[in-house]
């Protein structure tokens, strides 16, 4: 990822808080004094379908907001995988939900991360969190925001919620932030072959 | 005023509250409806009117009777929303009423889809409606803009009488991008003084709304009064360039990219990217539709050898544009349809092609 | 000698454009009146139609607003809202009100706007020459039912009133006729009735007065009198649909 | 002064006040007004109760009614 | 067939009758209500379907219906009305269904008046609805065109599965003139295999009549066949340019004027009155505005060294003229509002100042 | 083994888009098993709104027409007009037939229209994301009324069997709902009256039919229905307004 | 009047059957092979105001079939000798309803015919048929069409009414040929001194 | 052949055909489908009377009944 500028579609099914998980990416960014932007998909198929949503954080103003060559992509489910792994950037990152994704021939000219977030939501008791598992993953790879800032900010969006809720998020949050450092294997530019050799 | 991350919907909303808009009337439709439910929210907490009206028909006869009585007052639709507006805002027009009308516009015809589109270009600023009138056409490309031209867009509609529609799109409508917001206007109903209900001590004639010149001198005259009226309102914008057009790196520019709204956005990449491949690209970006900063095109005509216009429509602007080139240098167009917002590269592509056409 | 009858001053000086006997004119002195001896002129506001009564604006010393055809209760409203302490009536016909208006006019009442709806039935598009409106009889010919209004496709007569009595919110709904003194007596009653209602901000109040339109008829004014009472009031009975806070009684 | 003024200028000929008079004492006028109208027209003053009935049946408002003061 | 003396609205009415259109949707509304009730006689003497609706977006939206099941169907109305049917039109468009609109032009905009006006013409050619869609325009000058183009329209409805627009004007409208009535077509709605309820033996699959097309590839593929049938329509017209525009001593001509619909018989006569003077003058009058016939203007800015466009408005079909001309040669304008229908020496006199500028 | 139960194939194959739980779907099978029963759904053409139903013509296997928002009936009495011998229903929502489409579903009920409507009630726009109906109960919240339905500026329920039933023309009209599976089997047999009155040609036929949203009434659909029995028949009783042919009786 | 071209324009209040009148004119030059157009004042002056209608008859295929510089105008009331008389060709003719026109100041470069239509038409036991007396007087001068050719195509024009009515019509018609014979001295070019003098 | 058959691609979760069983042998199945849902399942087919209450309340006509022939 370049420092100055992260470009990143998160998409997932309807009910899988993706929306909100961009927002909190963007809400971040905002907080942190960057430039931001957040595009979700909308309509009907937002319904039982899919949903997606664009953000980028950049260091500069933000010309284009819309991402047609994403640097990362958050997918939450296997659709999404097929519907956007094309799209990435060469060198970029498809960070994905192997929870409900299995492992297949992705691209060798990608990251790969692999984040199980339903497990460890679930593990959390609550399903609802795994975009905040992921949203803790990210945080690991982003040039442009911390996990601290996202400590500041989640609050702020939480607001009004109960106390348990919030501890709850941010407790996903470092879960996913962990979990990438504990399975540094996962790193490397073409882990494809890695895929493979396991 | 802090930032705040906000959609383009709701940002609009809010600005409508700041610059002092009370009434909305309004009916759902999509991609507009957070601006009506953020409404429906605010418009109680400040003592403000929300109306969902029975239909988009009855809700822009809301608004004319709302601005025939003196209120700063909103509608916002998109696309077969605003179609069916059409008769309303002839009449608002021809009584020369001001108010804010939002089109969120989605692919069409018909029925189309609920994608971002820019293809009611041409209904918006030639008039959809019957007659002669114009309606001040503005177009945001930010959310920031969303709310700032919001409160202009109040202010020159009650400086013209005039209607105005603001033209954004799905995206606009839909993204989130940190706002700040602008500074709250005051606004005393009976500061028109021709409203109905005025309740000013110096009332003296009863006041009248009507549209109805029925003898052909009398209409002809009202034709004629709303035709002075159009150039006025473009003389202030040609005197106000900065306030109806973005130029960008247009002085040694070989080709000029045209588009409005979130087109402009990608443009603006568009021509970064040329600049580093060493083509000399420049934006412009029509903020106002109506009147179209057709002089800024005219005079560039002379300077730049080509022009690019970028629509999501099978090109609608463009003709304004030839327009104003007036045949002077070749005007190219390219536009995606359907809700594709066509990315920095496709129209990378595109002036490609133009610059080498080998 | 003391004036026993005289032109009140919400009536303004212009002749109006009516035909001979239109009952379009009395009504419109009855809705003048009204809205003097309540001592609220000076605050109201009219919304004509687009009708025989489009010019309406020229016949009162009020403020008026002309609004597009058949959306006068959406202006209305639109007014009332933003002026809640005017008073606000709008002044429509049959075309106007029960065809392209349908939708305003059932939809401002069941929201209850507290405005004023006088709704002209004289079976007939006036204005245009006299083509066929919802509320024409069966069997009348006009310019679009040459033949006669066929029941079987063209439907049969709307009856307004009782649509709207079938809603909860308004206050006030009836039925009138000037078809003589003694109903224009009543009609004068139902439409002061319906101002008293909406000053008092008791709710959407209602008053279909059963009209004559001679030239469409092709009638002589007083053989319309006469073939309204016969023909029309069968259909469009007289009375009172709704009244829920008890005016006519009070 | 008369009990029964006509403006003739507002009168259109329609007969509806001739029709109500309940004294019968109201008939068309022989001759035209600018309009090409024959006006309604007193036949008998003596009769007339200014009753106002004509006055009120008048869709042109051309009738004014006066009454003796007792 | 003997010549008939008839109002320009009861040849058109008489004439959608030999066209084999056997249903008519509408509303009353001046000037164009003898052609409903012309048909309102005429169409149950021939089996036919009459129906008043309860306003004009029924109507538009009864046409949809009818042409959706197969009928040749019409409706009309004038300007309020016409914008009324905007998002009908769009519809139509969108479902590329066939049919008939006539808007016998008023004055606007609002309630304006009655009385003849050609400032709708941007509405008919630009689409006063939503969305990239075009309606076939065509532009009848006399009573007797009245009736010819209206079955041409029919054609072209059904050739090209588009919407046709006919705009005319209440001089036309209510005008009398001897008409020779074309010969009667034939129509068998299964001719339509697309048509709802069609009941043809070779039905195979069910019938669809949709504008919706929620994917954004589904939607710009349908955008893009749209564009592509524009584009055959658009080279019908230049292939038959005596059906698409009518030229009178052009040839020679200096100064070329330009008109069409009632203007244009005025200004046959002014260029009478030029010739007489020795100013050689000519006349293009489009009988089709969409397609534009542009190709011919783009022509004769070579030779002719002037353009007048002389419009009932403040200058609408004018910006056509200066796209084809492409600034190659002044086009001016004259525009009469109201009603008021320009007279030939108004216009002499417009030539004068243009021909002798000093 | 015998089928005691499966698909007609007058449904389509494709899988609804609706939400789990809908009523949508129910009463699309309701239609389709009628047409089939009647023998009529090769000569059906159905009208689809803007709604959630938008997409109804991907589930049938008859023709269909995809009408503009609220102006289905408009467009079926086009189509019937100029097919008269084939089966016409319109299928819409609260908010496209009783909001924006008043008019059209008032007048085509009064020209007696020989078309079948379907009416989904459920008391909120469903497509757009939850808005506020003209059916919408007092009270409740929704995007476009956050503090819940205000009678006093918002209007009441609108009720709208009740009013076409005080129009002449219509043949039968009538209330259903499809809460439990013996309401279901009342409205499936109200369903099959509409088409047996049009096949016979005999006029209008209305049926409303009170249905959930679980989604945007925030409730599961087993609950709805639930709410739906103890909050929406209070307001709008089921119950046949019309039925000048007596079937209900037959 | 030219003998290729008459333009017309009949104005009067509107009962007085103007339109019809046109119509009459209008359909006798059709049926003499001449090129004629109509075009009817319409809307709502109609009722209880004026009406009027522009008539061309012509040689020649008609361009413009609007009238703006009349060769001719009837007039049946004085609204409309106010309207139109300064629109009046020079040389032109006002034919007029002096039943309903007081003699005063008109132009003295066009040709003036009075007629008295209302008298005569009452003298023929009803009103309605004084626009068939200014038919029968205009024709008179009319080089285009003659008594003979609207003798035949009134027949036609009233197809379906009663033969008495027909006859009512022919008469009138005849009434106001032969009263321009009568009135010999009504002729000359300019006729305004004669006025005077009288 | 079983009484009861689902097509789990239709099956959309909402659980009214598992309410509605006056039998109550329908429950959420503990496996997912690729939708993501919990498919309806049988649990005891044996109490089946092949009433097809269940699949006239399944709004997405996920449900077949068979009923032995007798
Ligand atoms: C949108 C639109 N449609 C149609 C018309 C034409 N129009 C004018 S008045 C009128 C109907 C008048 O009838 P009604 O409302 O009964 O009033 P009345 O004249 O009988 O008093 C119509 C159809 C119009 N002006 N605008
Ligand atoms: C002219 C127009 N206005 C508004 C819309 C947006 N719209 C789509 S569906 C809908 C309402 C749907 O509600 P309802 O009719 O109750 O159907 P449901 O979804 O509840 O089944 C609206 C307002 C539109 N497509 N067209
Ligand atoms: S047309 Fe009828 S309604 Fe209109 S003014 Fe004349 S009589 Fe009255
Ligand atoms: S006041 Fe009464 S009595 Fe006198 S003229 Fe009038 S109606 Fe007749
Ligand atoms: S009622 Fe009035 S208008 Fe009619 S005749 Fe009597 S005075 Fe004249
Ligand atoms: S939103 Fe409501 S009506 Fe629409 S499909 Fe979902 S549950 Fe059904
Ligand atoms: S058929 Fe009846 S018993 Fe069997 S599972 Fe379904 S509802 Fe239960
Ligand atoms: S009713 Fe149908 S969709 Fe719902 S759980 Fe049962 S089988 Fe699944
Ligand atoms: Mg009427
Ligand atoms: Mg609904």
């Amino acid at each position: 990822m370049s420092s100055t500028v992260e470009r990143i579609i998160l998409a997932g099914f309807g009910g899988q808080g993706i929306l909100f998980l961009g927002k909190v990416i963007a809400e971040t960014g905002m907080n942190s004094d960057k430039h931001v932007s957040w595009i979700p998909s909308y309509g009907p198929e937002m319904r039982g379908g899919t949903a997606n949503c664009s953000v980028i954080i950049s260091e500069h103003e933000i010309a284009s907001p819309m991402v047609t060559v994403p640097d990362v992509v958050i997918a939450m489910n296997t659709p999404s995988v097929s519907k956007f792994n094309q799209k990435i950037k060469a060198g970029g990152m498809l960070m994905y939900n192997s929870s409900l994704i299995e492992r297949q021939e992705f691209r060798d000219d990608i990251r790969l991360v692999e984040i199980p977030a339903n497990e460890i939501a679930e593990e959390l008791g609550d399903q609802k969190v795994a975009s905040l598992v992921m949203a803790g993953a990210y945080i690991k790879f982003s040039k442009l925001i911390t996990l601290d800032d996202i400590l500041k900010t989640l609050p702020l969006m939480l607001k009004g919620k109960k106390q348990e809720m919030l501890d709850l998020n941010i407790v996903a949050l470092k879960k996913g932030y962990d979990y990438v450092e504990e399975k540094k294997y996962m790193f490397g530019r073409y882990v494809h072959s890695v895929f493979k050799g396991i | 005023m802090a930032k705040v991350l906000m959609k383009g919907n709701e940002a609009l909303g809010e600005a409508a509250i700041l610059a002092g808009c009370r009434y909305y009337f309004g009916y759902p439709i999509t991609p507009q409806s957070e601006l009506p439910a953020y409404l429906a929210k605010r418009l109680p907490q400040v003592d403000g009117v929300f109306v969902q009206a029975e239909s988009e028909v009855s809700a822009i006869n809301m608004v004319y009777g709302a601005a025939s009585a003196g209120a700063r007052v909103m509608t916002s639709s998109s696309s077969p929303g605003i179609s069916l507006k059409q008769e309303g805002i002839s009449y608002i027009a021809g009584a020369e009423l001001p108010c804010l009308i939002v089109n969120v516009m989605r692919g069409g015809p018909g029925l189309g889809n609920i994608n971002p589109s820019q293809s009611d270009y041409w209904q918006a600023t030639r008039g959809g409606g019957h007659g002669d009138y114009r309606t001040l056409v503005m177009a945001p490309n930010s959310v920031q803009e969303m709310a700032d031209f919001t409160l202009a867009a109040f202010e020159y509609a009650d400086r013209f009488r005039n209607p105005v529609l603001m033209l954004s799109d799905g995206v606009l409508g839909q993204m989130m991008e940190p706002v700040v917001m602008p500074a709250p206007k005051d606004y005393d109903m009976d500061s028109k003084k021709w409203s109905l209900g005025y309740t000013g001590k110096d009332k003296t004639a009863r006041n009248l709304c009507t549209s109805i010149f029925m003898g052909q001198e009398e209409l002809e005259e009202h034709n004629w009064s709303l035709y002075q009226k159009y150039q006025v309102i473009t003389d202030f914008f040609k005197a106000n360039k900065d306030l109806a057009v973005e130029e960008y790196l247009c002085d040694d520019a070989e080709v000029v990219l045209v588009g409005y709204g979130i087109i402009s956005r990608i443009l603006k990449t568009v021509v970064e990217k040329c600049r580093k491949r060493g083509i000399k690209a420049g934006l412009v970006r029509p903020k106002v539709l109506w009147p179209f900063p057709s002089d800024v095109f005219a005079k560039l005509a002379d300077k730049a050898s080509k022009f690019l216009v970028v629509e999501m429509s099978y090109g609608q602007m463009v003709e304004d544009v030839k327009l104003a080139v007036e045949g002077k240098k070749p005007v190219y167009f390219f536009g995606r349809t359907g809700g594709a917002v066509p990315s920095d590269f496709e129209i990378l592509n595109e002036v490609d092609k133009i610059v080498r056409p080998d | 000698m003391k004036q026993v009858f005289g032109k009140t001053n919400v009536l303004s000086a212009n002749p109006t454009h009516y035909c001979p006997g239109c009952d379009h004119g009395v009504v419109h002195r009855l809705i003048a009146e009204s809205l003097e001896e309540l001592e609220v002129a000076d605050r109201s506001i009219g919304v004509a139609p687009v009708g025989c009564s489009v010019f309406a604006y020229d016949y009162f010393n009020i403020d008026f607003n002309q609004a597009a055809h058949g959306r006068a209760p959406a202006v209305a409203t639109g007014i009332k809202r933003t002026r809640p302490d005017s008073i606000v009536f709008t002044y429509q016909g049959d075309g106007d009100l029960a065809a392209i208006g349908t939708a305003e006019i059932i939809h401002a009442a069941n929201r209850g706007e507290n405005i004023t709806v006088v709704f002209i039935n004289n079976g007939i598009y006036g204005m245009t020459g006299g083509q066929m409106a919802p509320t024409t009889l069966v069997g009348m010919k006009t310019q679009t039912s040459p033949y006669g209004r066929d029941a079987a496709t063209m439907g049969s007569p709307i009856r307004v009133s009782e649509i709207i009595a079938t809603l909860e919110s308004p206050a006030y709904v009836t039925r009138v006729t000037v078809n003589n003194i003694a109903n224009q007596i009543k009609t004068k009653k139902a439409i002061k009735n319906a101002f008293t209602l909406q000053k008092e901000k008791k709710g959407f109040s209602f008053v279909e007065i059963v009209c004559i339109c001679p030239t469409n008829w092709g009638k002589k004014p007083t053989d319309a009198h006469k073939w309204l009472t016969e023909n029309m009031l069968p259909v469009f009975p007289l009375g009172t649909f709704k009244d829920i806070h008890g005016i006519e009684k009070a | 002064m008369s009990k029964w003024v006509i403006n003739e200028s507002l009168c259109k000929g329609c007969g509806i006040c001739i029709e109500r008079c309940p004294m019968k004492i109201l008939a068309f006028a022989e001759h035209l007004t600018p309009k090409g109208v024959h006006p309604s027209s007193m036949t008998d003053e003596s009769k007339c109760t200014s009753c106002a009935i004509c006055a009120k049946s008048c869709p042109d408002v051309a009738i004014q009614i006066y009454k003796e003061e007792k």
